[in-house]
């Protein structure tokens, strides 16, 4: 049952004024004024997501707050409202979204402090705040459209903020086309499940709707599934459209952290535990997120360990993190591919501030071959790293192992053994590269560039405060999903149960596994976290010059690697340039200027050609006109006499 | 009979154009001249405040003996598609006035205001006529001015534009003739008398053969002005050569004229032959939105570039229209509106920098956001408009032209092929933009460019405001718009049942429908 | 026996072609009229028949008119030719091609 | 008419006709021509048309072929230089008048009724009957030939007196030279 | 033998009062001409104008009376009364614009007039003709004058050439024109068209020599109206002669031409219109095509009038090959009506400019004038548009009902082309108003005001192609009633008219 909750709109309407504010009175009002009305507006949105989530949780479970603003489009029968819905769900979508958006937002005011485009940027921050927060509230598939694009402009715009610099530029020109070649699967995804619906005469987008008439969907599942399934691979940066959140990380670095690792490329892992009922009505679908998730995260971990860029190393992680929510909600396990999304927005965010303050203490240095030995210089980064790295390589008790291991064991237990196999490997490249990283940065004796190195300090408060608080909670926030039977184990899974293991969905799931087998499962993965630690501090620590000489030794599988398998360059040949030149020299210059005109133009030419001609019959001379006119007359009188003959 | 406001709508602008004629101080001409095109604007919107929303029939209908003898009344109606058109039209018109008095017009502004009010006449009629001779009429009388306004105040190859321009519409317009001619024949033989009134001549009994070619003498002359492709190079030519008022008319109005022809008579009149047609349309407009896309996004010239965007929306147009369902007409007609407002916008945005730079080459720009930020912004957001994001108003027509061409026909894959249109019109937007306000300073004259003065921001924010507001609420149109859609595609069903030859109508019938049992 | 109209009407025309034949194959202005005098001959040779054959008056009377209308081209024509020959010092058809084309 | 005074008369009309349009000398045709009116005329009085052959006689020759002599003289014109070209035009020019001749006789000879000679009132073509018809059936007519000849004069006068400035507006060569640049659209 | 007896004429006084007031007109004005140097020739315009006025007014009085005069000589309906009128206007309007030509060029007034009168009076009595010989000596009346008026200004070769032309081929059609007379005569055995007409309907429709005398009129008229292939003089012709004279040829000659040929066709004819409308169809083909294609690549503004003339010839004769249908008559003298307005003030145009210095006429010299003169660019874009036939203007309608005529008698293939040469047409009557609006040039215009008769012949002809464009219902009645007096029907619902 759903409960009429109106402040819902307050948590959209914070945000909206902290836009409205930022772009008309954010130059003249200053930075200060700035830097505090737009954190706070997140704060406020927070605040009342609290506040339903209080309400949420003292209604019986599987109830939902909701609120209409008014009805949105009506067209026939057709129609959809601008609407927002409060369930377990989206209430942990909207707590993750505010809260690190918040901590972002503080972060970014000591980030961004001298740049000149300030309210610029807290403008397209509060968008994108309120872009998310309509994606996640969202009660109907086309209201969540609008907050789905809404995001890829934001990230657009906050890729391309530097503008100055046309490789930005391009970057965010790529991320935002990517991404519509997404959507237009998902509004493919949208006809087709409307079309199914309505040919029962069933006109609704809402999501309780829908779920209501999931039966049918059952037809068109399979398709319907991977359509969006589509969508999400280009917002969730995966196979095959993951192209554009490495060139992203070119945008400020707190933008990365929210945007492009906290909130938004997790907006396809959302849409799809949001519509688990309709996903697990097609298996087929559902396993090819599973295997795209996995090839994924395999993939882009293998990319990670070679790229020496200390954002493209994390940007690459977060789709290989992606791809374990994928793999996690495309075996079924939706609730286990939440957790990770939590979890991950937590030290991923993490990770990346911290490394915006590492960027941020060089002076805008991303090469960890000019870094190192960092960790005297700026202890609270080390520290907060620290924890963020083990949470990601899944090493208990730190968030990332509860929420890993949770996607691992559905894995294995819903009978996808060689997707558990690739996950346990990804695990451990996880380890690996994160520590390499870790090691590169902060251990080692410091290669960082002599005049950069004597000004090198630690952030302000206003910088590291954010830190220590994501560190916190990537410390404690796996806490929440203990394994089953674990005292209050496994409460989470519990709180979204009943969205996202609704009637269909229950059947797929795998049996509550025994005790004994998750301790196994978990085990593993532990010690292939630990082996690849172990190597990295081999490599990195041990003897740093042997990773050149493993490079020497096979250098073509190194340079394929690191130029990550070619897949832009592929891309580009295959697709961008023939569409230009198709353009260019088959339509415009064929079609249109030669076939086309050239009928027009030619047409007008015939015209006045033979004008030219007939206009040369005037001779001048009588006595020619005098016998074209007796021609004239023969004709005549030949017509009679056929008429007179006949 | 609703007293004398539509004839008042149509023919202030006349009185005012002749009134222009009368100024001889430069100010006093324009001053005098936007007022005149307030006054239908005013008039638009309290007809749209006093519009019947549950009316799907002409309302404030004027009708009187124009040429008895011959049946030819002068018979004047709105109803809900129109509606929206005519306002439209009264804004467009007026913010045109506005911005060209700003210094784009320097040249003989007397000429230049009494033909734009001219030229308002003639659309405000051919939108308002329910007369099919009085239609013609102004249809004509419309063609006129604007050709006059491309041929003098245009640039470049203006003279190969205005008679590529000219002869085009022509040819399409006088098969048209025929066709109405033909039409009242035939009407006369069944009805006994003479009549050129719209509503009379629907329910015509004529043979498939008759009907079809009646048809293509309708639809040639619309599909040309639409412009639907082949028949599309007048327009990238007339807009590029037009002066900015002209191409914002000529793409916000004119070309709607065809789009509305197709609503207003070419389907009603003939609808087995629509149905028939179906196909055919779809498939070249489908071509329409992949081609103007593509061309557009090779286009080194910014205009030309919106020009061919017009050929890409106008495409999703008729591919709602064809989709003869609630929500692909409806969102044609939406989506009418929206190309009216973004491409106006886009080409007065073209037609600003224009004046600071006299060129629109994209390659001579970049990094304007730097020197120029309020005009980067308002670009940014009618791009966005125009390439349809959600939120906007464009997103509204371009999801319900979509849904209606997946739920009303059998070529419901068409709606799959126009999606890919959707990724190209971003892709060469945002190319183009790039380009223009993105990227270092490359040339040092775009350092010092000023940025919009107050009159080009009002000119703008008109706009944007009502994309907006069109993008979050468009229920108060759509709601308007639907009496007089179902009557409309009542009437195709009705065709249709004679005969039964398209089988998987789903959602088509079931709209019509659920829509009975409410 | 008498001739039947027939050969009155073949004799006419027979006239009739051979003037068109000097309209067009002579240079001489002057005598390209002549030629349509004798087209206008064979003419009234025409209604003369005519006449006779449907046994009225009219043929007769029309043809005096004619004569009267010859007459009066006849002034005019010469008077043209006249002031032509005049301004061009030649009365011959090809050189009488200012204007064309 | 007998038929062997019509042949007689005939043969003499086609000849002054082709002597007409075959002889060099503009005065000599002229003479061809009169032979072939007066010929017609007497052909006229055959047909019973006998005041109308003496006006024929008057009228034509005694009139409008001294007009044309008068002419001639006056403009002393020279016969025609030798045939100048235009061999094109002078053959088709004959072949398509031949064919008008014979496409003409087709109808005559394919209408039956023709060859019918009424029987005619007595007087017929007689100057009683001619005179009343003019002032009766053909008044107007006749009124309208006095308007025809006043206009004629007046034509006939305005052309050919002499101009006041004698000077030509232009010459030939210079309008020549002024023929047609390019044509103005584009 | 009675001796002759003046009292058995049926004499009727009112049919002939227009006539003879032009034609007293006419030789009133060579009297006084006699008395006057060229120089002072205003006075004579204006008393031809005072006798046209006359004209006018008499004529209205023969309106609604429909009888046979003369014995059937002069045939008195609302259809020569509608055709007068027009006629008296249009050269009322032409001496309008010469009043100014005439004086600049020093011409011989009182011989100008008088033909221009003469003229007149021979197209007046065209319309008004009973009988095949009144219209034939009403042409010649006609032609000869207008013969010498097309000569009229001698010191230039060009006036010489165009007249010898027009009066050569005009003298040899009159043959053609005449042995068809000869033959329809020889055929029903009177000349008369009401006997005619009756003699068709009593069969006899087969009759060779019927059909061939009716083929050689169609080539006389067809040479008067400058139908293809008998339009080759008329260029010549039109850009020779003084441009007063050339805008008479090409509206007044016209509309009498087809006064009498719509006469003789339309309504008495009309019963074998089977035998003819075929002929009409290839010739309206021919003649618009042509005429089209060829104006559009002339340069000369007076050859491109010309030409333009011969296609709008080919559009009536559209209107006449659909005869069948109720509605062609009416349809056709409305678009004549609609042309005659047009093409005038077209020439007026021409005349104003090519007096405003030595300019051979082209198109190209009228480049500019929209700077120069606003006013009489916009007055020559209207004839244009009116011309090319685009609404609201009189050349819209007029076109509008002729196709619609045609198609209602089921041609509908005529049609489509006539529609596509109104393309072309489109084509170079807007290359004028590029000329004048959009390309760069300096035309100076002399001051309007020093010529007001022009001007006012100028202003009258925008009225005439705008008002009855907009308000073509009183008109059209005018027309229709014309036509079905003619045919000696009682006026016929409108309604019956259209398809």
């Amino acid at each position: 049952m759903t409960q009429s909750f109106p402040a819902l709109g307050l948590i959209v309407l914070f945000p909206a004024l902290g836009l409205l504010f930022n772009l008309f009175w954010g130059q003249r009002a200053g930075r200060p004024a700035v830097s505090f009305v737009a954190p706070a507006m997140i704060f406020l949105s927070f605040a009342v997501a609290l506040w339903g989530l209080a309400r949420l949780l003292a209604l019986p479970a599987g109830s939902a707050l909701g609120f209409t603003l008014w009805r949105w489009i009506e067209a026939g029968p057709f129609h959809a409202d601008i609407a927002l819905r409060f369930d377990a769900l989206s209430a942990v979508m909207t707590l993750v979204v505010t809260g690190v958006g918040a901590v972002i937002h503080v972060y970014s005011v000591g980030y961004m402090a001298d740049d000149e485009d300030y309210a610029r940027y807290f403008t397209y921050m509060n968008l994108f705040e309120l872009a998310m927060l309509v994606l996640v509230l969202a009660d109907n598939l086309l209201l969540m459209f609008i907050g789905w694009e809404g995001v890829g402009l934001c990230s657009y715009l906050l890729i391309a903020f530097w503008y100055g610099n046309p490789q930005f530029a391009y970057s965010g020109r790529k991320a935002f086309i990517v991404n519509r070649i997404g959507d237009a699967g998902f509004i493919l995804g949208i006809l087709v499940i409307v079309g199914a619906l309505a040919a029962n005469g069933v006109w609704t987008l809402t999501f309780a709707g829908m779920h209501a008439h999931a039966v049918l969907l059952r037809p068109v599942a399979v398709s319907a599934g991977l359509l969006l399934f589509l969508g999400a691979t280009g917002k969730s940066a995966q196979i095959p459209l993951y192209v554009w959140l490495p060139d992203a990380m070119v945008g400020p670095t707190p933008v990365s952290a929210l945007i492009h690792a906290a909130t938004m490329v997790t907006a396809g892992v959302y849409m799809i535990a949001r519509l688990n009922f309709l996903f697990t009505l097609g298996p087929e679908a559902m396993r090819v997120v599973a295997i795209i998730g996995a090839l994924t995260s395999f993939f882009a971990a293998t990319v990670a360990i070679v790229q020496s860029d200390i954002k493209r190393v994390l940007a690459y992680s977060t789709i290989s993190q992606i791809g374990y929510m994928m793999l996690g909600v495309g075996v079924g396990a939706f609730a286990a591919g939440i957790f990770h999304l939590m979890t991950h927005a937590f030290f991923k965010g993490l990770l990346f501030l911290c490394a915006g303050s590492v960027i941020h203490a060089l002076g805008g240095e991303q090469d960890m071959n000019r870094m190192g030995g960092l960790r005297h210089k700026l202890p609270t980064t080390w520290v907060t790293m620290l924890v963020a790295t083990l949470a990601i390589s899944g090493v208990p008790p730190f968030a990332g192992f509860f929420s890993k291991d949770l996607i691992l064991e559905s894995a294995y237990t819903s009978g996808h053994i060689w997707l558990w196999l690739l996950g346990v490997i990804t695990a451990g490249l996880t380890a690996f590269y994160m520590f390499r990283l870790l090691f590169m940065t902060f251990h080692g004796q410091s290669r960082v560039a002599p005049d950069t190195a004597h000004h090198v300090h630690e952030s302000p408060p206003v910088m590291t405060i954010p830190l220590i608080v994501l560190a916190v909670l990537s410390a404690v926030g796996g806490l929440v999903g203990l394994p089953n039977g674990v005292l209050w184990g496994d409460a989470f899974k519990r709180f979204l149960a009943p969205v996202v293991e609704g009637t269909a969905a229950r059947a797929l799931t795998h049996p509550e596994t025994i005790g004994a087998v998750g301790a196994i499962l978990s085990a593993i993965a532990i010690a292939a976290a630990l082996i690849g630690i172990t190597l990295a501090w081999v490599l990195y620590l041990r003897n740093p010059d042997l990773p050149e000489t493993l490079a020497e030794r096979m250098r073509g599988l190194y340079r394929i690697v690191a130029r990550k398998y070619y897949v832009d360059e592929i891309y580009d040949l295959i697709i961008t340039r023939p569409l230009f030149w198709g353009s260019t020299y088959v339509l415009q210059r064929g079609v249109d200027s030669l076939v086309i005109d050239g009928i027009v133009d030619g047409t007008g030419f015939t015209v006045e050609e033979s004008g030219e001609g007939l206009r040369k019959l005037e001779t001048g001379n009588v006595q020619h006109y005098a016998f074209v006119y007796l021609l004239g007359v023969l004709m005549i009188a030949a017509y009679y006499i056929y008429l007179v003959m006949r | 009979m609703g007293g004398i406001w539509l004839t008042a709508l149509t023919f202030v602008p006349l009185l005012g154009a002749f009134a222009v004629l009368m100024q001889t101080e430069d100010r006093a001409i324009w001053r005098s001249a936007f007022v005149f095109s307030l006054i239908p604007l005013l008039i638009s919107l309290y007809l749209f405040a006093a519009f019947d929303p549950h009316d799907g029939g002409y309302q404030f209908v004027e009708a009187y003996g124009w040429i008895p003898q011959f049946g030819i009344s002068y018979h004047l109606g709105m109803d809900g598609i129109s509606l929206f058109l005519v306002i439209l039209t009264a804004i467009l018109i007026s913010l045109s006035i506005l911005y060209s008095g700003g210094g784009d017009i320097e040249m003989r502004p007397r000429e230049f205001c009494f033909f734009i009010l001219l030229l308002e006449t003639g659309l405000l009629g051919a939108l308002l006529a329910v007369d099919l001779f009085l239609f013609y009429v102004f249809w004509e009388v419309m063609l006129v001015p604007m050709y006059f306004l491309i041929g003098i105040w245009g640039h470049g190859r203006k003279i190969y534009a205005t008679f590529k321009f000219v002869l085009f519409t022509m040819l399409g317009s006088l098969l048209m003739l025929v066709a109405i001619l033909y039409l009242v024949g035939a009407a006369r033989a069944h009805l006994g008398y003479l009549t050129f009134d719209l509503p009379q001549l629907y329910h015509v009994p004529l043979t498939r053969t008759e009907a079809r070619w009646l048809f293509a003498g309708f639809a040639i002359a619309f599909a040309i002005k639409v412009p639907m492709w082949p028949v599309h190079t007048w327009l990238p030519d007339a807009h590029t050569e037009a002066p900015t008022a002209g191409s914002v008319i000529l793409a916000g109005v004119m070309l709607k004229m065809g789009t509305y022809g197709f609503l207003r008579f070419a389907i009603p009149l003939f609808p087995e032959a629509a149905i028939e047609a179906t196909p055919l349309f779809m498939a070249l407009a489908v071509i329409g939105i992949i081609y103007g896309a593509l061309v557009a996004m090779v286009q080194p010239d910014l205009k030309r570039l919106v020009a061919y965007s017009s050929v890409s929306h106008l495409g999703f147009v008729m591919l709602g229209i064809f989709a003869l369902d609630p929500q692909g007409v409806e969102g044609a007609i939406y989506q009418m509106l929206n190309h009216g407002l973004s491409t106006g916008g886009l080409f007065l945005l073209v037609g600003m920098i224009y004046l600071r730079r006299h060129t629109r080459e994209i390659s001579e720009f970049g990094g304007l956001w730097k020197s120029v930020p309020v005009y980067a912004a308002i670009f940014m957001v009618v791009m966005l408009s125009s390439i349809g994001l959600p939120g906007l108003n464009g997103f509204v027509g371009e999801f319900l032209i979509l849904l209606g061409t997946f739920l009303g026909t059998a070529w419901w894959w068409f709606a799959a092929i126009a999606v890919a249109g959707i990724i190209l019109g971003a892709l060469y937007m945002l190319y183009a933009y790039e380009r223009v306000m993105w990227g270092p300073i490359t040339k040092a004259v775009n350092e010092g460019l000023p940025d919009l003065n107050r009159r080009e921001v009002a000119v703008m924010v008109p706009l944007i405001v009502l994309m907006v507001l069109m993008g979050l609420y468009p229920r108060p149109l759509l709601s308007r718009m639907e009496p007089s859609v179902t009557v409309l595609l009542s009437r195709v069903h009705a065709a249709e049942a004679q005969d039964n030859r398209s089988p998987q109508k789903t959602g088509l019938q079931l709209a019509a429908h659920s829509r009975s049992q409410r | 026996m008498t001739t039947p109209i027939g050969y009155f009407m073949a004799l006419s025309a027979v006239l009739f072609a051979i003037g068109v034949a000097g309209m067009l194959i002579r240079r001489n202005v002057i005598v390209m009229f002549m030629s349509i005098e004798l087209m206008l001959n064979a003419v009234n040779l025409a209604f003369v028949a005519l006449g006779r054959r449907v046994g009225s008056m009219d043929g007769q009377v029309i043809v005096f008119f004619v004569m009267t209308v010859a007459a009066a081209e006849a002034a005019v024509g010469l008077a043209i030719i006249i002031s032509l020959f005049r301004s061009r010092e030649t009365l011959n058809a090809d050189e009488l091609n200012l204007l064309r084309w | 008419m007998p038929l062997w005074l019509f042949t007689f008369l005939a043969v003499i009309a086609i000849v002054g006709a082709f002597g007409v349009i075959l002889q060099r000398s503009p005065v000599h045709c002229l003479l061809a021509l009169a032979l072939t009116l007066v010929d017609v005329g007497v052909l006229f009085v055959g047909l019973g048309a006998v005041t109308l052959g003496f006006l024929q006689i008057i009228i034509y020759v005694g009139a409008i072929m001294v007009l044309f002599l008068f002419v001639i003289w006056l403009l002393n014109l020279q016969s025609e230089a030798k045939p100048n070209g235009h061999l094109a035009l002078k053959f088709f020019g004959s072949i398509g008048a031949a064919a008008l001749a014979a496409e003409l006789s087709v109808f005559f000879f394919s209408a039956q009724p023709i060859s019918r000679v009424t029987s005619t009132p007595s007087g017929y073509g007689s100057v009683e009957d001619l005179a009343r018809m003019l002032f009766s059936d053909y008044l107007v007519a006749f009124e309208v030939t006095s308007i025809l000849l006043l206009a004629a004069l007046a034509g006939a006068i305005a052309l050919a007196r002499r101009v006041p400035g004698a000077a030509l507006l232009r010459a030939p060569a210079e309008i020549q030279r002024a023929a047609r640049p390019g044509s103005t659209v584009r | 033998m009675n001796v002759f007896n003046p009292s058995s004429i049926n004499f009727a006084w009112l049919p002939i009062l227009p006539l003879v007031a032009v034609a007293g007109g006419a030789i009133a004005v060579l009297l006084v001409g006699v008395r006057l140097q060229d120089e002072e020739s205003e006075g004579l315009g204006f008393l031809a104008l005072v006798s046209l006025l006359a004209a006018f007014i008499l004529t209205l009085f023969t309106l609604g009376q429909n009888t046979l005069a003369f014995g059937g000589a002069l045939a008195t309906d609302d259809y020569s009364a509608f055709f007068e009128l027009i006629i008296i206007a249009v050269a009322a309007l032409t001496v309008g614009m010469s009043l100014q030509y005439v004086a600049d060029a020093a011409l011989a007034g009182a011989e100008f007039y008088g033909l221009v009168l003469f003229a007149a009076f021979g197209m007046m009595l065209m319309a008004a003709a009973g009988d095949l010989i009144i219209i034939f000596l009403g042409l010649e009346t006609m032609s000869i004058a207008v013969y010498a008026l097309a000569g009229f200004e001698r010191r230039d070769p060009r006036s010489n050439e165009a007249a010898i032309k027009y009066f050569l081929l005009g003298a040899f059609s009159t043959g053609f024109l005449l042995y068809g007379i000869a033959l329809v005569y020889g055929a029903t055995g009177t000349i008369r068209l009401e006997p005619i007409r009756a003699a068709l309907t009593s069969g006899l429709a087969a009759n060779p020599l019927l059909l061939l005398g009716l083929g050689m009129m169609l080539i006389g008229f067809g040479f008067k109206v400058a139908a293809v292939p008998f339009h080759m003089w008329t260029p010549d012709a039109y850009e020779g002669a003084p441009t007063p004279v050339t805008a008479f040829m090409a509206v007044g000659v016209k509309l009498a031409a087809f006064a009498g040929f719509l006469r003789i066709f339309l309504v008495h004819l009309g019963p074998v219109s089977a035998r003819w409308t075929m002929v009409l169809w290839v010739l309206a083909v021919l003649t618009m095509t042509i005429g089209n294609v060829n104006a559009l690549v002339q340069t000369s503004i007076k050859r491109m009038l010309a030409y333009s003339a011969i296609a709008h010839a080919g559009y009536v004769m559209v209107g006449m090959a659909a005869a069948p249908a109720p509605s062609a008559g009416g349809a056709i003298l409305y678009y004549l009506l609609g042309y005659a307005f047009a093409s005038l003030g077209a020439f007026a145009l021409v005349i104003a400019l090519e007096r405003a210095r030595e300019t051979h006429g082209l198109i190209a010299d009228y480049r500019g004038l929209a700077r120069t003169n606003p006013g009489l660019a916009a007055a020559m874009a209207l004839f244009m548009l009116s011309l090319a036939g685009v609404p609201p203007l009189a050349g819209f309608v007029g076109k509008f009902y002729v196709f619609s005529a045609a198609l209602s008698s089921g041609l509908v293939w005529l049609v489509i082309i006539a529609v596509l040469n109104s393309v072309i047409s489109a084509y170079y009557y807007i290359g004028v108003i590029v000329a004048m609006y959009m390309q760069e040039g300096r035309i100076e215009v002399e001051q309007m005001s020093a010529r007001p008769a022009l001007l006012i012949s100028i202003a009258v002809a925008v009225a005439g192609t705008v008002i009855i464009g907009i308000f073509p219902q009183p008109p059209m009645n005018a027309s229709v009633n014309a036509f079905a007096s003619a045919v000696g029907r009682p006026a016929i619902h409108a309604t019956a008219l259209l398809p």
